[in-house]
Parts: structure tokens; C-alpha cells; sequence
């Protein structure tokens, strides 16, 4: 048993970083044949019970997966914590909180209750709404119960590494297993990806960023030569970490920001919106009136989603209690 | 280096005599910041400013072996320079020492809140030291001003800032784009208040101008482009063609007699006639006559060349091409002074243009100067007749938000000197002056304002027309309401002059562009301060003299040009000047090259260059930054830093104020 | 005072005078007389004068103005309202007046309570009339071959919204 | 082109030579009239009584228009501002756009800011154009010189879009021109005709109008023409008692709207345009223009 132990536990994700691991394609059958797998509900088929069994610390590498959003993430993390040697946090939700941590505009109640009772397709007329403890003719049933506010995995819990993307990139998660399998990890709290933002990675031309209007994707088709932010799209490229070697921009879409924040930001949400602000039809500040101010501030439409897509939990905005449902 | 050192800051809490320490315990707030991680030591004193407070200071670093130093007093505006001397003094950069304002922005402020106070100004401090521990030594560099200055504009703004500088023996080029000097002054026939020939002081200053030896004149001449920083401006102008040889025109004015076409004369603001090949006015300086491409014959049909037939010494010549001249400043003034507002478009109620009989004040002073179109006689622009009935009315387009929100500042006085001309020119005629309020603040203006107010055919009415009318007869008429008599008065004037509202000359505008330099909200150009640095703008360098700064009379033109020109001589005779260390840097392993600081750099600062590697990162000129920081907002993925106010000083201050 | 129900939250819209007049900024006004200069109803209406009116407004003596029927005279030419230098618009400062004097209980002229009247019943200022043409004869609309005039159709229910939106007053007054 | 006709209370009540004229012409030029079934006041001589009133009033209208999916024609003045205004504040306010449409749902009628007002001139200048009319004449007229009264309304304020501005040539004036007539200035064309004083001072408003009338008339204009109710009413309805105030019994003019002109130019008969309904002395301008 001289193979490392790996170990991939998901939080509150979607499947799709699993699925990012299977696009190494052949290459996956050479990690799986390098590595003990200790625990990944996805692919193997070992129980909880076969990793709470194993010594603290004896799992060489944990990919964690997903936000932290219920007492069952929460544990689940804390579990990663203590059976990890290497923690990674594996894709955007676990670095960042991700789609997941879009919840965060709402109340846990709020949310619970647009689901269960107020969506227009919901019939509950009772209003059931979930909760930790049910008793059902006599048998007492629990559930997750969710938590104030949806967590990226390093607010609940120290990581040794971060591996962003939605999915992560291909070429990172190769070297980040690479670098684990091989034991020459960079040092703790290394990002893996570029130092730069994506537009380092853009092939696209970069002349004079002036914009007049905000279009939205479906309003033009994009020069393929050009910058799509000099176009009045909202690319998210220069406020994100680059490394995945600007693959949406290169096929006409412009970032959307799954990388994070860029090392020398803190809020990428924040610096997208200080650069726009910055470029956008205010030249001659003087004479602008808030009228028009506001008719250009109007045109981004989901400002949330598009500065904060999978950011929201780690901004340094906090939230705000009790706002709309 | 002092980032291996071990932080050691010093703490040093001001009683500003009993302007801080009246309201905020000082004693209590030196002992509390003491305790924090990194202070060697925390005093308080009466007043850190004075000399022996200095010394505490000088000692401390010294004594403490201290490498960061935290003073809690006044506005740095107010002393920064002046501790920051000290902590140079003591053997440290002086960019290792941090401000805290505990009066302004705490003692003054919470009077009543005593302890509360107290707490506010701990916290301050403990802010500033927080910033303090991530100080690094910032250094200023010197760069050298090259003695040469600039003057655009041909006015007496421009005339007079050059001859000042020219007397302290720099070289000064002057750019005029019309083909003389004289600007708007040479257009007027008196000077109010004291009625002086305006050509009589104005023609001996342009002689002078043109023949003094340190003045290199360019006239017919724009301004191109203008690159590069204070002490080192590179200039390019471009000469337009006269299709007159200077070196050989000796201004005889043959040419002028003998050529037979004509067009309107812009120096008569259309109201006289000049030939093609024509000298803007008489006592234009230089006397060299030039040909208009659009109205000469030559240039429209192919023929004619009778100026070239009879010039006597061969100087036409119509091969002139536009000639490129590039100069290297250390200075600039801009001088380029005012333009009437476009009240024929803006105004149309009051048919400037519609009727040949509304004129504005400017184009009464033609009328009424001896070498003006009606060779000194006023009359009406339709028939030619004496008006024996004139209106004038103020404040035409100025002080109005629809229009210009200012006052012009001579509007009133020249208002009042226009109707002195009427009733001296024709002393049996009745002049009507319709004014919002006179405003004679300048000297003498109020003792002239009375002089003309004896007169009793010259009428103040308290109240604006709304609109000015045209009869089927061809005659003018409008009611206005006079507050004075309270009753609605119908005027049938046969001439009405507007004393309209002014606006930059146009040539301005492109020039702020050029420079960057910052324009107010009326479209002139905005002082650095309005009461401290009128004469200098947002870029170092660069001047202002007269109008193109705000409204302005001759008195305080010519003021401003002496300010601007000494503002000139000040900075060429110390012969360099050091940039502020607080600029912007780009952190090259963070930039992408995504270009959006670029266009927003209000100085030009940045710019785009290309690595080896071929990837494009941005690059900032030390030499134009003013240390704003917009870059360093708009940096999206913050390479972009302002020295001294870095993300992680700001964030640090911004953690200890929210714990 | 009204009241407003969207989407459940109640919203209130006072009407005070000050609030009214407050957005006009007639504090800003200089006296330069233009207004009254160009005025209509001022070259026919003796001691109608829009600038008066601003000074007055600003120099707090609206009771005066609102007691008058000076007010009423106005001929919404709008020239004060497009030339006004400060854009303080007496046409708006008027107006503003007369809503104060409505809602303080005076009764308007003849004429406009006559209008009044007309809209609450019929929802028109005036009911379609007879006119007599050249020929001396009296003419009407139907005689004419013009379609009927259109009233609202559900009009208890305009009446009732008229009422709400600012005639309240005005009916106690005018007694319909 | 279908336009829903929304004809105001004056020329609904008693300027029915407007609305003949309107309903006789605008169809010969391809312009469809449809008579709403449920109208109310526009508002504009109750601005003085409430404030909100125009707003709610207007809004009906608009909505009214949106329910059966056309835009408005406004053929007074007074009428066109103050839907225009009301469509502006509206889209600017939402909150006044919710609370005006809080009282509208309760007659099941929702505005939504899409249904738009144009104006006469607006119609024939813009939308039919001066080509099209030249085209359509059935007779040129004669080249008799003829004044324009745009009315206030038409002009001011310049806050929100207005049909006419007083900068360029108006497009009233080229109309006139289009149909052979001669187009002659007056000094007080932009000015007021005067109809809004009437309800505080019959006096005084007749006189107003009186100034107007002796203005033209001192240019040699052989007519006034506008498309405003309101101006003709004054114009046209009191110069007999112009005549009594001001004791000059030289105020007389034929005054007439515009589509009344037009209606002779296109060949139709008086009777239908309405003219025998006009007070003013509109029969020596039909010999003239008869020749």
C-alpha cells in the first residue's frame, strides 16, 4: 500500500468538476492506477463509514468539491479537513462559493420559502416548508438543515490549495495531480492558475476601451478579432484569474468570471464594476446628468450575475439581512 | 532595507494647544495606542509643530532606533510637509511618516462628545498605524525645465505674459492663429472706465512683442500636438500658407489696392468688407497681408495674380504649402482667451441675424472705431440712417441656465460705455439700457457708472425683454417691464445692441484636449484653485492668463498674464522640479495588458507598451502623474497601485476603523 | 392628502404648497423682470405680473396671492415657463397657487367652476352645444352627420377617480 | 395609417368646423379616422384645480389608445401638450406611472407607455409629407399671403418634443406653401391667441386676440390659418366682439383652419368642410380663392 490516497468529497456542487476529471480522458485510468482511491461517491463505491474509519491526516490528497451550504457540507468539510494531509479546494464553488453562493442575496427563510410555497409551479397549500426533524408515524426522519448563508470551503475550514474553474481547467487539474502525485506541491495557499488575468491569455485586439453602450450577448454577433469589452459586451476577463487559457473568448464568449479574483484584487465583483464605471461613456464627466447616468447604469441587466456570478461569497460586500424574498 | 528590518513606530499625539486636547483625552489615547504591536513609543505634546515638538521627533528616531513615524494632529494639508521634513531630519525617507487628523476630522467636530471623541481619535490613530507598518521609502526625481516657454494666444493676455517673460530673458514663442496679433482688444475703440483709444495702448505692446529679441512670433499658426511633461514639452505647430513671402513683403499694401475681389472682414465681424489678399486691420503686427484661398480668384478660377503683377518686391508667391514647426518647452501659457456666444442660434427671440438692426456690443465698437467700416459714424446696418433711438440690452445669454449660468464680468460697464458712445456720436439720441442689475465692482467702474447716469438721454430700465419683435414697417419693438416705474414699457428702438454673454474661443478646446489639461463645467478652463493657484491647471506646466480662464476684464487680463508669466520665470529660473513620489505603478507580473486604465488617464500618463514576449502591459510616465489613482480604481485586477496609498494600506486602515 | 394602493403598500402624496412650490426653486428667482415682459395676460390684465407673484412666493406672502383672484388670469402661453433664466417658471408657481387655493377651500371663478362641474357630470369641460352658423340657423353635432361625442364609459367610476385625484375639495365647495 | 381621433372638448363641442374639415380631408390623403366610444377631458384647464387630474385623465387616453392597439391624433393644442407631458413624466416617474395605473385597472385599462399622440401638422407634414399633398390637389390655389397662428402649445415648452420650434421655417407655414398659398409672417405669430384668459376676463382675452388680428392684418394677410381650436375660437368666433371692446371696426379677417384650406385645394365643397360654421369673414377669402 505504498500508493498515495485520494479522496474526492463533494459539498454542494453539481457533478460537473467529476466530470472535469474524466476529460483527462486515458490519462484518468493512469491516475486511478496511481493512486488508492479512498473515497469518491461518484466513481467508487466505498461509504462514509470507510472514510471515517481511516486516521486523521492519512489521506494524501482531498479534493473537496462544492459549497458549503447545510450541516451535512459542513461536516462533510470538516471531515476533509481532518482526514487530508494536502486539502485542495476543487472548482469554483469550493474556492469561491460559486452558483451556489448566488443564494446569499436572500434569507435562508426567504429562500426556503420562494421554493417550497411561493414558485408559481409549487401547489403546498399547508405551506410545508422543510425542516431538520420530521416525525412520520412514529419514525423520527432528519434532513440537512441549511445553513444562514451558503460558505466557500475556506471560510469554514483551512485549505492547503485552491484549483478554481467552472469546471476546473484541464491543464491545471493535470498539474496540480501531477505536482500532488509526484510530491513536489508548491508551497500552501498557492492558487493554481496564472499570476495575470485572462486577457493575458486573449488573442483578441485590444485598441481603445470607450464604451457608449452595453449590449447583451444575443444583440450583435461579435467581431471574433476584436475585444468583446471594447464591443460593450460585459467580459468579466479582466477582473478574472487567467490560466485557463481564455477558452471562452477565443470561441466569441466572453468570461464570465469562474477563475476568481485576480492576486492582486480582493473583490472581483467590485474591481469589474469600479473598471466599467471607469469606461463607460462618462468621459466628459462634467454635464452628464443622473438621468443619463442612470439610463447608462440600467443597460447592465442582472448586475449580480454578472459581476458576482460565482464570487458572491468571498466579496468583501456583506450581506444584508432581510431584503426582498 | 528597512522591509527586513523590525517595524519600530513612533507615536506622537498633538494637544494642538487646546484644540484637540480640550476634547479628546490625549494623555489616555497616547497610553492606549502604545500598547499596540510594532509602537516603541507614544507621546503626547502642546505642539507637535513647533520647533522643540520637531526635535522630539528627530530625537526619538535616534533614541528608539525608530524607522516609522505616526504624528495624530491636524490636516495633513496643513503640516504633512513640515513633519515629514522632521522624520527627513531624524535620517529617515520621509515618506515612512503617516497623518492622523484628529482635529478637523474629530476634536472639531465632537465638542460635546467628549469620550466618545477620545475612543474616535484612538481608533484614527491606530488606523495610521496600521497604514504606517506598510510604509516603504517613495523617492522624488528631479527633471531638468528647459528655458523656453510657450504662449498660445495673441491677445493682450498673450502679448503682455510674453513680454514678461521675455524682459526676464527666456525665449518665448508666441502663437497666434489669426494672420496678427491684438486678439479681441484691438476690435474695441475705448477702454472703460477711464475712455483710453484702445489701439492707442494696445498697438505700442504688440510693436514691442514683435521686435523684442527673446519673442519668436508665429502667427497664422495652430497648434498641432503637444507631448511630454513640465520642463519638457514637445510642441508641434503648423504654419498656414499666407501665399506671401515674409522675408521679402515689406507690407507697402500695393497688393491689397490692386486686387478686385472682395469678402466679408472677419476683424469687422462681417460688418465691413476686405479684399482677397488682405491685412486683418490696419495696424496689424506683422504687417503682412494674406491671400484667402476661398474668395481669391486665382485659387477659385485660375486667374487674375494681380498682386503678383504689382507687389514690388516679388513676395507672392502661391506655391506656399502649410509649413510644420516643432519647438521644445518648458512651459506652456494658454491665452487663447474668449468668443462671443452664438446668440443667433441659441436666442432666436431676439433675432440677432434675423434683423440687420439687432448688433451686439463687439460689433458696435466697429461701428464706432475711426478705422472701423463706417470709418467712426454710428449708424443702423439696414439703411445706413443715424439711430436716434437705441436700446441696449444686458445680460444677454449670461446668467441664465439655459444658456451660460455666469456672469460675464463686463457686460454691465460696457453696456453703459456703449450708450456714452451713442450720445456723444449723436447727442441728440435717447438710449435705453435694459439691465437685470449693474455690476461696477472694478476701479473706478462705479464712479463711471455715475458720470453717465447724469445724462439725461440715457434711460435705465430695470427688466429684460422677452423677445424683440419686427413690425411690417421693418421697424423693432418690444415690451419690457420696468420694475422701477412698475409698468410695462414699449420700446421702438432703431438700433438694439446685446451685451452677450461669452464663451471660450473655440481654438481653446482643442488645445485642452491636446493637453488633457481639466475644463470646468462652462467650458473654461479650470484654475488649479480658485483663490490660491488661479494661473496655474491640473497639468505642471501649464498657465493660464485671461479669459480663457473665466470672464475677464482688461485690468484683470493683464493681471493674470503677469501672474502666469512669473509663475513661468519661477520655474525656468530654478532650472528643474521634482516629481511627487505618490504615482501610480504598474505591477508588470500582475498586468494583462487589458488596456482600460489607458483612456482614462486624465494627465496621459499611461500607455501601452509591448514586451519581448510580445504580450502588451502598461506603462506609467512618472514625469505626467499626478498620483489621482483612477487607474488604480479602474485596475480590474489591481496591477495598477498608487504609491504611498496602496489596496493593502487603504484595506489595513480600512480593517483596524471597522474592528 | 391622497392615498394609493400598489401592490399593497400605501402611498402617500402630499400636496402642500411648499412641497410644490419647493421644486420650483422660485428662491432662485433675480427679479429680472422677463417674465412679466413678455407676459400675455400681463399686457391685458391690469395687476397681473408673474414676477410680482415669484417675489412674492419667495418673500412667504402666498396667503395674499392665494386669496386673490389674480391668479386665476394667467393665459398658459408658457413663454415664462421657456424663458425663464433661473428656470423657475411662474406658469408652475401659478398653478402650484391655484391647487393651494382649491385645496384651502376657495371657490375658482365662475368659469372654471362651470368647467368643473361639467367634467364630473358629463366628463368633458363643456357639453356639446348648439351653433349658430352664417345662415342664422342652429346647428348641432347630429345635424351636422358628426358621431355622437364619447363619454367614459363606466363614468360613476371615472367620477369617483376624478373626485380622488384632486376634485375632493372642490365638490363641498361648488355643492354637485 | 389608423389613427384613433381624439378630438378634445372644444372642437368635440363647438369648433365642428375643425372636426368636419379633419374627417373630410385627412381620409382623401390615406389617413384612417377611427371615433373612440369612451373618451374623457384631456385635463388642460384643470391643471389649476388639481394637479394630478391631467395626469389621470391623460393617461385614460393613452390607455384608452393602447387597449385598441392605435395612436392618437390630438387636433388641439392644448390637447397634444398635455398627453405629450403626461407620456414623458410617466416614463420617467415610475412611481406616478403605477399609481396612475392603480386607478386605470379599476376600468380595466392599463397604460403601459406604448400607445403615442401626434398632432395634425405632425401628420400632414411628417407622416403624409408635403409631396404627397402637392400630388393630391385637386387645384392649386392662389398665391394669396396668408398667416400662420401656430398657437403656444405647438411650440412650447421646449422641455418636451414639440411639433414645431421657432428656429427653422414651420412646417405649418410650408403646408400653407404646399397648396399654393402664400406664407407671409407677422411679428406676433408665436405668441398667445389669448383663449386661456377668457374663463378669468372675456375682456381682456379679446383684446388679446385683437392685437393678434390687427398684427396680420397690418402685413397685408388676407387670412389667418392655424390647427388649434383654441386660436381659431379667439381668431375667428370673437372679432365681432373684438370689434365692440376695442371700438376698431377694422378687425376683420377670414380665419380658418388650416384643413379647411386644404379641403378647397383637394376639391371639396364648403358645405362639407364646415365653413359656413366660421364667424369671421371667411366668404371674401372663397371669392378669392375661387378666381
Amino acid at each position: 500500500m505504498n500508493k498515495p490516497r485520494l479522496a474526492i468529497i463533494p459539498g454542494a456542487n453539481c457533478a460537473g468538476c467529476d466530470y472535469s476529471l474524466l476529460d483527462l480522458g486515458e490519462k484518468v485510468i493512469e491516475v486511478l492506477m496511481a493512486v488508492d482511491i479512498a473515497y469518491w461517491p461518484t466513481a467508487a463505491d466505498l461509504k462514509l463509514e470507510d472514510l471515517e474509519k481511516l486516521p486523521d491526516g492519512s489521506i494524501d490528497l482531498v479534493l473537496f468539491e462544492g459549497a458549503v451550504n447545510n450541516d451535512e457540507t459542513e461536516e462533510m468539510a470538516k471531515l476533509a479537513r481532518r482526514k487530508a494531509k494536502n486539502l485542495i479546494a476543487f472548482g469554483a464553488c469550493a474556492c469561491f462559493g460559486g452558483i451556489p453562493g448566488l443564494a446569499n442575496v436572500a434569507s435562508k427563510d426567504g429562500i426556503l420559502r420562494k421554493a417550497y410555497i411561493k414558485s408559481l409551479s409549487t401547489v403546498n397549500q399547508q405551506g410545508t416548508i422543510p425542516c431538520k426533524l420530521t416525525r412520520l408515524d412514529g419514525i423520527e426522519l432528519t434532513i440537512p438543515e441549511f445553513l444562514e448563508s451558503v460558505k466557500s470551503l475556506d471560510q469554514v475550514v483551512n485549505v492547503d490549495y485552491y484549483l478554481p474553474g467552472c469546471p476546473p481547467p484541464l491543464k491545471l487539474v493535470a498539474e496540480a495531480l501531477t505536482a500532488a502525485l509526484s510530491g513536489k506541491l508548491p508551497p500552501k495557499g498557492t492558487v493554481f492558475g496564472s499570476m495575470k488575468s485572462v486577457c493575458d491569455d486573449c488573442k483578441r485586439i485590444r485598441e481603445d476601451k470607450k464604451i457608449t453602450e452595453i449590449k447583451r450577448y444575443h444583440q450583435l454577433i461579435p467581431d471574433p478579432e476584436r475585444c468583446l469589452f471594447e464591443q460593450g459586451i460585459i467580459c468579466m476577463g479582466p477582473a478574472t484569474r487567467g490560466g485557463c487559457d481564455a477558452v471562452c473568448p477565443t470561441v466569441n464568449v466572453p468570461c464570465r468570471g469562474c477563475m476568481g479574483p485576480t492576486p492582486g484584487s480582493q473583490d472581483q465583483g467590485a474591481r469589474m464594476l469600479s473598471a466599467l464605471s471607469s469606461v463607460i461613456g462618462l468621459e466628459v464627466e462634467t454635464g452628464v446628468s443622473d438621468e443619463e447616468v442612470r439610463k447608462l447604469i440600467l443597460q447592465v441587466k442582472d448586475p449580480l450575475g454578472t459581476f458576482y456570478r460565482y464570487s458572491l461569497p468571498k466579496s468583501i460586500m456583506r450581506r444584508v439581512w432581510g431584503v426582498r424574498e | 532595507m528597512v522591509e527586513d528590518e523590525e517595524v519600530r513606530i513612533g507615536v506622537y499625539i498633538c494637544h494642538c494647544g487646546l484644540n484637540i486636547a480640550s476634547v479628546v483625552d490625549v494623555k489616555k489615547a497616547a497610553e492606549e495606542v502604545s500598547k499596540v504591536p510594532n509602537v516603541v513609543v507614544a507621546k503626547d505634546y502642546q505642539f507637535m509643530c513647533s520647533q522643540p515638538g520637531q526635535n522630539i521627533i528627530i530625537e526619538d528616531i535616534k533614541q528608539h532606533r525608530l524607522n516609522r513615524v505616526v504624528v495624530a494632529a491636524c490636516s495633513p494639508r496643513m503640516h504633512e510637509p513640515t513633519f515629514q521634513k522632521a522624520v527627513e531630519r531624524g535620517g529617515l525617507n520621509p515618506y515612512l511618516f503617516e497623518m492622523a487628523n484628529i482635529r478637523e476630522h474629530c476634536s472639531w467636530v465632537h465638542e460635546k462628545e467628549k469620550v466618545a471623541a477620545t475612543e474616535k481619535a484612538i481608533k484614527l490613530v491606530k488606523a495610521a498605524i496600521a497604514k504606517a507598518r506598510l510604509l516603504k521609502p517613495l523617492k522624488r526625481e528631479k527633471v531638468n525645465v528647459i528655458p523656453r516657454a510657450l504662449v498660445i494666444g495673441g491677445g493682450i493676455a498673450g502679448i503682455r505674459a510674453s513680454l514678461d517673460i521675455a524682459n526676464a530673458g527666456f525665449e518665448v514663442h508666441l502663437v497666434e492663429t489669426r494672420p496678427s496679433i491684438g486678439g479681441n482688444m484691438a476690435r474695441l475703440d475705448k477702454t472703460f472706465p477711464t475712455l483710453d483709444c484702445s489701439q492707442c495702448i494696445l498697438t505700442p505692446l504688440m510693436v514691442e512683442v514683435s521686435r523684442h529679441p527673446n519673442v519668436t512670433l508665429h502667427t497664422y499658426t495652430d497648434v498641432v500636438n503637444i507631448d511630454g511633461s513640465v520642463g519638457n514639452f514637445k510642441v508641434k505647430l503648423l504654419k498656414k500658407p499666407r501665399y506671401v513671402d515674409e522675408s521679402k513683403c515689406t507690407g507697402c499694401g500695393t497688393c491689397i489696392t490692386k486686387c478686385p475681389w472682395t469678402a466679408p472682414s472677419e476683424f469687422e465681424l462681417g460688418l465691413g468688407k476686405r479684399k482677397a489678399i488682405y491685412f486683418e486691420f490696419p495696424q496689424a503686427v506683422p504687417l503682412i497681408p494674406v491671400i484667402d484661398p476661398e474668395h481669391c480668384m486665382y485659387f477659385q478660377k485660375g486667374t487674375c495674380r494681380a498682386c503678383e503683377k504689382f507687389c514690388p518686391t516679388k513676395a507672392i508667391d502661391f506655391n506656399q504649402k502649410p509649413e510644420e514647426i516643432e519647438l521644445e518647452v518648458g512651459a506652456i501659457i494658454l491665452a487663447t482667451g474668449y468668443s462671443l456666444y452664438d446668440v443667433a442660434k441659441a436666442m432666436p427671440e431676439y433675432g440677432y441675424r434675423k434683423y440687420k438692426d439687432v448688433i451686439t456690443g463687439l460689433e458696435l465698437e466697429r461701428l464706432v472705431s475711426a478705422t472701423g467700416p463706417t470709418k467712426g459714424h454710428i449708424v443702423r446696418p439696414s439703411d445706413g440712417k443715424e439711430p436716434k433711438k437705441v436700446a441696449i440690452i444686458l445680460c444677454v445669454g449670461s446668467r441664465d441656465e439655459k444658456h451660460l449660468r455666469f456672469c460675464c464680468r463686463f457686460g454691465c460697464v460696457a453696456g453703459i460705455k456703449h450708450a456714452y458712445y451713442i450720445v456723444s456720436h449723436i447727442p441728440d439720441a435717447e438710449v435705453y439700457i435694459c439691465y437685470r442689475d449693474i455690476r461696477t465692482f472694478g476701479k473706478g467702474y462705479e464712479e463711471f457708472y455715475e458720470r453717465i447716469r447724469n445724462y439725461e438721454n440715457i434711460k435705465f430700465i430695470r427688466g429684460s425683454p422677452m423677445e424683440i419683435l419686427q413690425d411690417a414697417d421693418g421697424s423693432l419693438y418690444f415690451d419690457v417691464f420696468d420694475a422701477n416705474t412698475n409698468r410695462i414699457v414699449t420700446l421702438r428702438p432703431d438700433l438694439v445692441v446685446l451685451e452677450t454673454g461669452i464663451v471660450p474661443h473655440p481654438t481653446f478646446k482643442e488645445v485642452a484636449k491636446i493637453l488633457k489639461c481639466a475644463v470646468g463645467p462652462d467650458g473654461f478652463a479650470l484654475e488649479l484653485h480658485p483663490k490660491l493657484r488661479p494661473t496655474e491647471t491640473s497639468v505642471d506646466g501649464v498657465f493660464l492668463a485671461g479669459a480663457v480662464q473665466g470672464p475677464k476684464d482688461i485690468p484683470d487680463t493683464v493681471a493674470q498674464a503677469g501672474a502666469a508669466a512669473s509663475s513661468v520665470i519661477a520655474l525656468m529660473s530654478k532650472g528643474y522640479v521634482e516629481t511627487i513620489p505618490y504615482v501610480s505603478s504598474i505591477n508588470e507580473d500582475l498586468c494583462s495588458g487589458c488596456g482600460i486604465c489607458q483612456p482614462l488617464c486624465a494627465y496621459d500618463a499611461i500607455s501601452l507598451v509591448k514586451k519581448e514576449d510580445g504580450k502588451q502591459v502598461a506603462k506609467v510616465d512618472i514625469g505626467k502623474c499626478k498620483g489621482c489613482g483612477v487607474c488604480a480604481a479602474a485596475c480590474p485586477s489591481g496591477a495598477a497601485q498608487q504609491l504611498g496609498f496602496n489596496d493593502e494600506q487603504i484595506l489595513a486602515m480600512v480593517r483596524t476603523l471597522t474592528r | 392628502m391622497l392615498f394609493y394602493l400598489i401592490g399593497g403598500w400605501i402611498f402617500t402624496f402630499k400636496f402642500s404648497l411648499e412641497d410644490a412650490v419647493k421644486e420650483l426653486r422660485p428662491q432662485l428667482c433675480y427679479q429680472c423682470m422677463k417674465c412679466s415682459s413678455g407676459c400675455t395676460a400681463a399686457k391685458v390684465v391690469n395687476n397681473y405680473r408673474p414676477h410680482e407673484i415669484v417675489a412674492l412666493v419667495k418673500a412667504g406672502y402666498s396667503d395674499e396671492l392665494i386669496n386673490s383672484d389674480v391668479i386665476w388670469a394667467c393665459s398658459v402661453c408658457l413663454k415664462c415657463v421657456e424663458y425663464c433664466p433661473q428656470r423657475v417658471s411662474p406658469f408652475e408657481v401659478v398653478m402650484a397657487l391655484r391647487n393651494e387655493s382649491i385645496a384651502r377651500g376657495r371657490v375658482p371663478p365662475k368659469s372654471f367652476v362651470e368647467m368643473a362641474k361639467s367634467v364630473l357630470k358629463v366628463g368633458h369641460i363643456q357639453e356639446p352645444m348648439y351653433i349658430m352658423s352664417k345662415d342664422f340657423e342652429e346647428v348641432s353635432r347630429m345635424e351636422l352627420g358628426l358621431p355622437e361625442m364619447p363619454k367614459p364609459k363606466d363614468f360613476e367610476k371615472f367620477k369617483q377617480h376624478v373626485l380622488l385625484v384632486g376634485f375632493e375639495k372642490l365638490k363641498e365647495v361648488i355643492r354637485v | 395609417m389608423k389613427f384613433l381621433l381624439y378630438l378634445g372638448c372644444t372642437t368635440a363641442t363647438k369648433q365642428y368646423g375643425y372636426e368636419l374639415s379633419l374627417r373630410a380631408t385627412l381620409p382623401l390623403l390615406g389617413v384612417e379616422l377611427e371615433h373612440p366610444k369612451d373618451m374623457n377631458c384631456c385635463g388642460v384647464p384643470m391643471k389649476g384645480i388639481s394637479k394630478f387630474y391631467p395626469y389621470y385623465a391623460c393617461a385614460r387616453i393613452m390607455a384608452l389608445a393602447e387597449s385598441q392597439g392605435l395612436d392618437i391624433i390630438a387636433p388641439c393644442n392644448g390637447c397634444h401638450l398635455n398627453l405629450t407631458e403626461t407620456i414623458y413624466k410617466l416614463k420617467l416617474n415610475p412611481l406616478l406611472m403605477s399609481a396612475v395605473n392603480e386607478l386605470l385597472k379599476e376600468e380595466g385599462l392599463k397604460y403601459t407607455g406604448k400607445a403615442m399622440v401626434y398632432h395634425p401638422v405632425e401628420i400632414l407634414h411628417d407622416k403624409i409629407g408635403i409631396e404627397k399633398i402637392t400630388s393630391s390637389i385637386k387645384r392649386k390655389l392662389p398665391e394669396i399671403p396668408v398667416s400662420s397662428h401656430p398657437g403656444c402649445h405647438l411650440i412650447r415648452p421646449t422641455e418636451f418634443p414639440r411639433p414645431e420650434t421657432r428656429d427653422g421655417p414651420l412646417k405649418l407655414d410650408r403646408l400653407i406653401e404646399a397648396i399654393g398659398l402664400k406664407a407671409r409672417d407677422y411679428p406676433e405669430k408665436y405668441e398667445c391667441c389669448g383663449a386661456a384668459i377668457l374663463p378669468y376676463s372675456p375682456e381682456a382675452a379679446i383684446k388679446t386676440a385683437a392685437f393678434r388680428i390687427k398684427r396680420a392684418l397690418a402685413v397685408g394677410s388676407k387670412a389667418i390659418t392655424s390647427l388649434c381650436p383654441y386660436c381659431i375660437d379667439m381668431l375667428d368666433g370673437k372679432q365681432d366682439a373684438a370689434k365692440t371692446i376695442t371700438g376698431d371696426q377694422n378687425i376683420s379677417i377670414p380665419a380658418l383652419y388650416y384643413t379647411q384650406l386644404l379641403g378647397l385645394a383637394l376639391g371639396l365643397d364648403e358645405k362639407e368642410l364646415g365653413m359656413s360654421l366660421n364667424m369671421s369673414p371667411v366668404e371674401v377669402l372663397l371669392e378669392e380663392v375661387k378666381v
